[in-house]
């Protein structure tokens, strides 16, 4: 009987406690960020964005040598590179930071749906052109606009460039073939 | 909020009332979209983080449902595997019109991670539905979830409703002509 | 008790049809894509069978494709909730295979960043408990402080969620200058929450009577069924890896192991599992303040990490304390590269063989909460 | 109590049946077992008070490529020692004793190694797939696995 | 007695003065839906530290209409293998009962849709209405899910209605009457007169306090339960029946059981308000006393059971069925008979 009456007790009691919980949270500050019109990068609190974040990779063509070692970092697979070896006396334009190129770099595409984020490509790359930004609102209606070819996107190779420069490899090939029939 | 926009319609009367009609009902469905509480993988932790007070789904009008009647577009949020494929046809056909799908993440998108070595895996939940909008991310900012969200409210809001069946006639028509 | 068995007899003979139930894949409460196929006399659950490997994403065929530093981010696809304390058996394995000695930052920064996750874990767990009893509101005062914690991860490691932050011989990279301060007020408001929570939901008198003796799981069934983590615990059995095989600096700190004994009901019901990983986290908490005070802030996080990984032939099986369970990587190396095999010891998954064990005889909205109280995750199970 | 001791104390109950101690100082030791017994050798690891390996904590199949491998960890929560049990079936016929009966957790992971490798554990009450689906074909994860083209009219390859 | 009913007094006991009578509570109703709709989203967003709908209207408050106007549109769906007539008539049945319970809600002293002397009764009779419609759709949607929300939702109505109606009964017994405007002009006055501090008259009500005070909280409790709400929402919770019995309603039909449910909520808010605080009176005697403030004060009292539902529904964890019914026979029964005891030897003495 006893425990009867303080069951009830307690049912009736701890419901007064926790709604006494739930109305002194109804008139406090409420912690939430109205996205569009606060944006995580605007340095709002503490909760905005670390500059650090993990989001969209971005490809400096200028600073790629085409060396695929992104791609073969890559556990998903989600990075194709195409290059094309340069001819002697034909080297593409340096690298930004000054160093050698000896691959001209037709395509490079990395295909968001597959991309895990897991930031090891950007640790593989001996130039630092592959680095992982901020910019994470790239939502689109069709998946194909999700795969970025960075040459074209940046414009570093013109459709033309990439047909003329295959031509001269080829081209090299050839000669390089003939020499080495020759000499019998 | 721009009902009266279609009044430069050069459409006509027709145009005035129908497209003011049909810009109110449009509002109404993208003003209110109730989502279905639905959680594959990873994704659904962040999808959860979105709803929780810091991003607040609610905010957009979106009302957790449980049942698929309810529901007006469901978030496949995660890895959708060849067993669940079958299911969430399902849930999807169970959905009453007009009903919207966000892809959210890289496995519904296209598989993601799993989409070279993974024999169970559905390489990209379009294969099975029609997606609307595509989020990136493995798994997307919640931020990411909630811009996905204004585009899909975005194309809400383009709809034609009333004018579709004419056009869809007419190009049948014009189709049939170029057949000839 | 022969009254009892009368009933049993009279009810036997009415003719009432069992209903079979399929519950889930798409069902509020089954934390992800579970498929519970139950059997129901009435409201009464007569037998209960889990059909699972909706989520099954072919983890160990993937292992065996990737290079050791590939397989990282899979790793923390599996139990997506504590990704930080996947990767710390895989690491920790490697490294004693590579004879690596890590530095003593990068062990207590593991040792932080674990027990924050496990912190993180349980909020999630005790939140989507409270869902599934009905309460709306706990959940999503959790949430709002579990952002706190993944805003420190985010700021170490730059991922939200999955963070490929622990690597084979160090870290990713190095935490952030603020990173005391962070924490410090983390933890301030985790327990401020944990005391109203502790109000609000555990000590509620309807949320008693709901977990309060259900779902019971004795001790010595729950060996039998290979069970671990804070479900063992909250039978009563004080099994912890982190006390009773020290892996990384683990012996330095001083924590207790609560158990479950039985407060408000029977040792090992739902309610005892809850308020194991309710204690742990105030333990995580007092870890993570000795850390802090001892946290050596000089060093190099990636001084040994190895360029290429290459693992002598041979096997290991290494293992640590998820928040789950005993979570362990069975790695085969044959010298190459790439594994030979790898294979998980998902807790989640053993601990979900028990459920049929736990839930028969009880009712079917007990089932949910027991369903809720093993504090599952698919991504475990399935692999 | 350290694994070499264990085999000795086994090869003098079991004898033949127990076949070789592997050490490898990078790695784990193991014993090597022959299958046909397996159930028996566990039993007796559980109850013995020397033992008392209360614990299965993983059960994995391996693709040894001709062969198929079955490896046990065991544990005791008693006397805080592990043990890691190894034992070969051929491919064509993958058969041997189950668990169940002497750790109930063993059910599951039979199933999975039955899912994953084909291998038929005699006397498992409910030996069907778990993680696939039930009308799966081939087992995943043997080396010379090929996935298949389409499942329910979904095609699986990318 | 004077004839309580303006729009009889105005236009006179016509045809047009029935319409008018009847479709002034659905007015009434449809605006307090939309109210009651924002406020719930809008509390449990503020008691969870969130703001609730934001973008549609300044501060989202024309998120209801949005809603109306997107259920409106959505296709209806009839599962093949439900019954199809019970399946269509269940929200109807169901909406029917609630708005019927509307006809003697007296809001004010000029005004009842009908004022027959036998208000509570009928209240507690038409309310008991509705389950029909919740069972009818909870079998005929032949989804196990929404047969059992369903079964559980007859099981607790019923047991719930009767701690429900043991308060009635004292309630009748106070004031001598079942007519609902007799009750509310009883408690007229100062708001100690109100049923909940005993009634007019007498300091020995003064002992009496406590058993008036468990009434009224018994009949919010049972009140609660009778309109599913949290912690007695059991024959819809989500974490076990997915949606109870309106698992396979969609569109207009599962706005029709939506609208009731909130419509219910009114109803038992009024019926509290009215047996309990006074109904139309002011609280401070004639201070803003009069018909016109007397609909002020009685939509205020009830709103304010209202927000007492959406409060105790962001709070409370569910029951389980049989602690349901163990909270309906074992804990409100007796002590409702207690009281009700007890609260008759009040009105002896006085």
């Amino acid at each position: 009987m006893k425990d009867y009456f303080k069951n009830v007790w307690l049912g009736v009691w701890t419901a007064l406690i926790g709604m006494r919980i739930t109305i002194d949270h109804l008139f406090r500050k409420n912690v939430t960020v109205q996205y569009p019109n606060v944006h995580p990068k605007d340095k709002a609190g503490w909760m905005d964005m670390p500059s650090n974040a993990r989001n969209r990779l971005y490809v400096d063509m200028d600073e790629c040598n085409g060396c695929n070692s992104c791609a073969r970092a890559c556990p998903v697979n989600c990075i194709s590179i195409e290059t094309v070896r340069s001819v002697p006396g034909d080297a593409p334009p340096p690298l930004a930071s000054g160093g050698k190129r000896n691959l001209w770099v037709s395509q490079f595409e990395i295909d968001f749906t597959k991309c895990c984020f897991c930031s090891l490509c950007t640790e593989a790359c001996p130039t630092g052109a592959i680095v992982m930004t901020t910019e994470f609102e790239y939502s689109s209606y069709n998946r194909y606009d999700l795969v970025y070819n960075f040459v074209k996107l940046q414009n570093s190779m013109s459709d033309e460039k990439i047909a003329e420069v295959k031509e001269k490899w080829a081209e090299h090939q050839k000669e390089k073939k003939k020499e080495a029939v020759e000499p019998k | 909020m721009g009902l009266l926009n279609r009044l430069n319609d050069p459409i006509g009367l027709d145009g005035i009332i129908f497209g003011t009609v049909e810009d109110l009902l449009n509002w109404g469905r993208s003003k209110s979209d109730w989502y279905l509480q639905f959680g594959l993988a990873c994704c659904a932790i962040e999808f959860m983080a979105v709803n929780a007070s810091h991003f607040d789904m609610m905010r957009y009008g979106c009302i957790p449902r449980s049942s698929p009647r309810q529901a007006d577009f469901v978030i496949i949020s995660g890895t959708v595997t060849l067993k669940m494929a079958d299911r969430l046809k399902r849930v999807y056909e169970q959905m009453a019109e007009p009903k919207y799908v966000i892809a959210m993440g890289s496995c519904a998108n296209s598989g993601g991670p799993y989409w070279e070595h993974g024999y169970h895996v559905l390489k990209g939940v379009d294969r099975i539905l029609p997606v609307d909008v595509y989020v990136p991310g493995c798994p997307p900012r919640p931020e990411a979830l909630q811009e996905g969200l204004i585009l899909l409210q975005k194309k809400i809001r383009m709809e034609e409703i009333f004018r579709k069946r004419k056009r869809l006639a007419e190009e049948d028509l014009a189709n049939q002509m170029n057949y000839k | 008790m022969s009254e009892k068995k009368y009933i049993d007899i009279e009810f036997s003979q009415l003719d009432s049809e069992r209903m079979r139930l399929f519950m889930g894949p798409q069902h509020p409460s089954t934390h992800g894509v579970l498929q519970l196929e139950v059997e129901l006399d009435g409201e009464i659950v007569t037998d209960l069978i889990p059909h699972i490997g909706y989520l099954h994403r072919c983890f160990e065929k993937h292992a065996e494709n990737m290079t050791y530093p590939q397989i990282i981010p899979y790793i923390d696809r599996l139990d997506y909730i504590s990704s930080m304390n996947n990767e710390l058996p895989y690491v920790m394995g490697l490294e004693k295979m590579l004879d690596i000695q890590v530095s003593e930052k990068v062990e207590y920064i593991r040792v932080i960043f674990s027990e924050l996750n496990r912190i993180a874990n349980h909020q999630i767990a005790i939140a989507t408990f409270g869902l599934d009893s009905g309460a709306f509101t706990p959940f999503l005062y959790y949430f709002r402080d579990r952002e706190m914690i993944l805003t420190i991860f985010e700021k170490a490691s730059g991922g939200r969620l999955l963070y490929n932050y622990f690597w084979v011989g160090g870290l990713a990279a190095d935490v952030h200058p603020t990173f005391k301060e962070d924490i410090t007020e983390a933890i301030r408001i985790i327990r401020d929450t944990n005391a109203e929570i502790l109000n609000l939901l555990l000590k509620n008198k309807i949320f008693i009577d709901r977990t309060a003796n259900v779902g019971i799981l004795p001790a010595d069934i729950a060996i039998s069924y290979g069970v671990t983590g804070p479900i063992l615990r909250a039978s009563g059995i004080p099994l912890d890896l982190r006390k009773a095989e020290p892996y990384s600096i683990y012996e330095r700190f001083d924590f207790d192991i609560p158990v479950g004994n039985g407060e408000v009901g029977t040792v090992g019901d739902c309610w005892d599992r809850n308020i194991v990983r309710f204690r742990e986290m105030e333990e995580s908490c007092k870890i993570i303040e000795q850390a802090l005070k001892t946290f050596p802030s000089q060093g190099d996080v990636r001084e040994n990490v190895p360029k290429r990984i290459r693992l002598p032939k041979g096997e290991i099986y290494c293992k640590a304390e998820n928040p789950k369970g005993e979570l362990g990587f069975y790695i085969i190396s044959d010298g190459k590269d790439k594994p030979e095999r790898v294979k998980v010891r998902a807790p989640s998954f053993v601990n979900l063989s028990a459920l049929p064990e736990m839930s028969r005889g009880y009712m079917f909205a007990d089932l949910v909460m027991i369903l809720g109280s093993v504090d599952i995750v698919l991504g475990e199970v399935d692999r | 109590m350290k694994p070499n001791e264990i085999f000795k104390e086994l090869k003098v109950h079991f004898g033949e049946e127990i076949t070789e101690l592997v050490e490898n100082p990078s790695s784990d030791t193991y014993i090597s077992v022959k299958p046909e017994k397996i159930d028996e050798i566990c039993r007796f690891l559980r109850d013995n008070d020397a033992f008392k390996f209360d614990f299965l904590t993983l059960l994995s199949g391996l693709d040894l490529k001709e062969k198929l491998g079955i490896v046990y960890h065991l544990y005791s929560m008693e006397l805080k020692h592990r043990l890691v049990l190894k034992t070969e079936v051929p491919k064509d016929s993958p058969n041997l004793p189950s668990l169940v009966r002497v750790w109930r957790t063993a059910d599951w992971h039979e199933r999975e190694a039955f899912d994953m490798f084909g291998i038929n554990f005699q006397g498992h009450h409910n030996l069907i797939r778990i993680l696939c689906p039930y009308d799966w074909e081939g087992y995943p994860l043997r080396k010379d696995y090929k996935e298949p083209e389409e499942y329910h009219g979904n095609r699986v390859p990318y | 007695m004077e004839e309580a009913n303006f729009v009889f007094n105005m236009i006179g006991e016509n045809w047009i003065a029935f319409a008018i009578i009847s479709l002034l509570p659905m007015i009434f109703l449809l605006a307090y839906a939309l109210i009651a709709i924002l406020g719930e989203l809008k509390i449990s967003a503020f008691i969870q530290e969130r703001l609730g709908p934001m973008r549609t209207g300044p501060w989202g408050i024309i998120q209801p209409v949005a809603e109306v106007v997107k259920l409106l549109q959505k296709e209806d769906i009839t599962p093949d293998s439900a019954n199809k007539p019970l399946f269509n008539l269940a929200p109807f049945i169901m909406f029917a009962a609630s708005y019927a319970g509307f006809a003697v809600i007296p809001f004010s002293s000029y005004f009842v849709p009908s004022g027959i002397n036998l208000g509570l009764f009928f209240l507690l009779a038409v309310g008991s209405l509705g389950i029909i419609g919740l069972l009818m759709g909870g079998w005929a949607s032949n989804n196990k899910y929404s047969l059992l929300g369903g079964l559980r939702a007859v099981a607790q109505i019923v047991s719930y209605e009767i701690p429900a109606a043991m308060v009635i009964l004292t309630i009748a017994v106070m004031a001598g009457s079942l007519d609902l405007q007799e009750i509310i002009r009883q408690q007229s006055g100062w708001f100690w007169n109100w049923f909940v501090f005993g009634g007019s008259g007498g300091w020995i009500k003064i002992i009496f306090l406590p058993f008036s005070f468990i009434m009224c909280i018994i009949y919010i409790i049972a009140s609660l339960a009778e309109t599913n709400r949290t912690p007695f929402d059991i024959p819809e919770g989500e974490s076990e029946l997915v949606a109870g019995y309106h698992t396979e309603y969609s569109g207009m039909k599962f706005a029709m059981f939506f609208f009731a449910e909130y419509a219910n909520m009114f109803i038992v808010s009024a019926i509290i308000t009215i047996i309990f605080f006074g109904g139309w009176n002011s609280p401070f005697g004639d201070f803003m006393g009069g018909p016109i403030w007397g609909v002020f004060w009685f939509v205020s009292k009830a709103f304010v059971f209202v927000f007492l539902q959406i409060w105790l529904r962001w709070t409370l964890p569910r029951l389980r069925v049989d602690q349901l019914m163990y909270v309906s026979w074992k804990v409100l029964l007796p002590f409702s008979f207690v009281c009700f005891l007890a609260l008759s030897l009040l009105v002896m003495l006085k």
